[in-house]
């Protein structure tokens, strides 16, 4: 299987909630447990409100556009947004820093959260901005070899 | 999402249902904020009937931890599902709050 | 409340499940019962897969646009397809004559039957068709009355 | 959608799970289409686990009571939910199959 969709919604809050549930029934498709299905749909939601609050300063006309490709062994969702460039080694040294931060001890500040939860929950994360055509955000999340064993078994009986 | 609140001068419980997230969870900061700034002494958040919570939420929950803890209230969360709990183990925050299996728990155990 | 948003799928009947959790959630946001989401699911459907049958024939490369618009009292929903112009007139009698057969008793004729739930369904059921651009099915549905109401007083209470 | 068939020379019970569409109505088709090959007298189809059906579905069911028609055998449906029974009003079926509320009553009733 190789099938991929897009869906664009304007970047308003109220939106989240249908596209979490369009997220998790790609991530079904594809076979993911259930425990997978909410976290991929967790880091597309916060990618998607990090466009919303920091591409788009909580502006609710501009517009997210998110193409979802379903492959055998993976999911792959990229987000693109229209706004200006966006410092993505400012961003990597956040995730940097949070990380470390956590490893000593449960931090309180909650500064960084939604880019922090995005890196541990997808396998690959990757930023690509420019300046005249946004910011292109590409996750990828594989399905666990166990979990690809059971649904090529299932398949198949 | 829906927010009821119920208190009197010692306790509060704020019971939420639905989802958490940047839409809905402005309405769960302004319960917290309205109760802290009255320094109820335990405020409880019961989210049993929470299936699913985004950074926002967590991030309004670490608020309320912060406004209670300047005039050292007691900020407890009750009944996490385990989507929810998932988002705060993520979140590496789950040894940050006081987490308690049942609403009656979170209001009985005495103040560490 | 004004919202609109669009999602783009290949004309692969694999692809109607999604649609229908996402038309579904969409119709939940604007207020309709269980009863309505299930119909208006089962319009949008039906829609989309007469696209895969009749204008790509069973091709899975084609695409189906569909831009959904919540209104306060309303869900519209416009199904764009790229394929060949399609005979409008032909399609309106075979509605009538499915009506007509209908009302006499239960017709056992498996045929016109998706193109009848639409119409049954819908309160606005449009086509438009040309050469070069596709055909463009419009459906509105309206909530009703008392379901406005109910929607109405809970939101001020 | 799953297809679980149990027969015997008299009698078969098609059990279906899951959406019934344009995707996996072929399914369903097949296994229809095999048990009327063997003239098996009563075909009972069982929808209890379905929560969605469209055309592609009740054009299917139309086509198994065309088929078992023809060689006078029985052609039943049993356990329609909510959802799949608005389904068949809508295309006014409700009235050309024969419907029971339990497998158990579409296997014991008596060919009309
Ligand atoms: N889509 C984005 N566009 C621009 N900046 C972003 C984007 N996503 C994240 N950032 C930057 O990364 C930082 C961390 O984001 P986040 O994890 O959501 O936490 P918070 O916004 O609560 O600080 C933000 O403060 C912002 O500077
Ligand atoms: N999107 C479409 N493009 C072209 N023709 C269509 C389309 N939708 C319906 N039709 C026409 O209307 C007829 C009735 O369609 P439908 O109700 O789905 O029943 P069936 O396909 O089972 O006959 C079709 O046979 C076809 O000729």
């Amino acid at each position: 299987m190789k099938e991929s969709f897009d869906i664009k919604v304007p970047s308003n809050p109220r939106m989240m909630q249908l596209v979490r549930k369009t997220i998790a029934q790609a991530c079904e498709m594809v076979g993911f447990s259930e425990r997978e299905v909410h976290a991929v749909t967790l880091a597309v939601d916060e990618g998607c409100t990090n466009i919303i609050r920091h591409c788009y300063q909580g502006s609710e006309t501009g517009h997210i556009v998110i193409r979802v490709r379903l492959y055998d062994d993976k999911i792959e969702i990229i987000l693109r947004d229209f706004g200006d460039e966006i410092d993505v080694e400012k961003l990597r040294k956040c995730v940097k820093k949070m990380k470390r931060k956590l490893k000593r001890s449960g931090s309180v500040r909650p500064g960084g959260l939604g880019v922090m939860l995005i890196h541990s929950i997808m396998d690959k994360v990757h930023y690509k901005t420019s300046q005249d055509s946004g910011t292109v955000l590409r996750l990828v999340k594989y399905l666990s070899d166990a979990r690809e064993k059971e649904i090529a078994s299932n398949s198949t009986a | 999402m829906q927010v009821i609140v119920q208190h009197d001068k010692n306790t509060a419980v704020i019971s939420i249902s639905g989802d958490v997230d940047l839409y809905s969870s402005p309405e769960m900061r302004k319960a917290i904020t309205q109760l802290s700034k009255k320094k109820v002494p335990l405020i409880v958040v019961n989210l049993k009937d929470v299936d699913y919570m985004d950074s926002s939420g967590v991030a309004t929950l670490v608020e309320g931890l912060q406004l209670t803890g300047k005039y050292k209230g007691c900020f407890r969360i009750a009944c996490l599902k385990p989507t929810v709990w998932e988002v705060f183990e993520l979140a590496r925050l789950d040894r940050v709050f006081e987490i308690y299996e049942t609403e009656e728990k979170a209001l009985k155990v005495s103040p560490l």
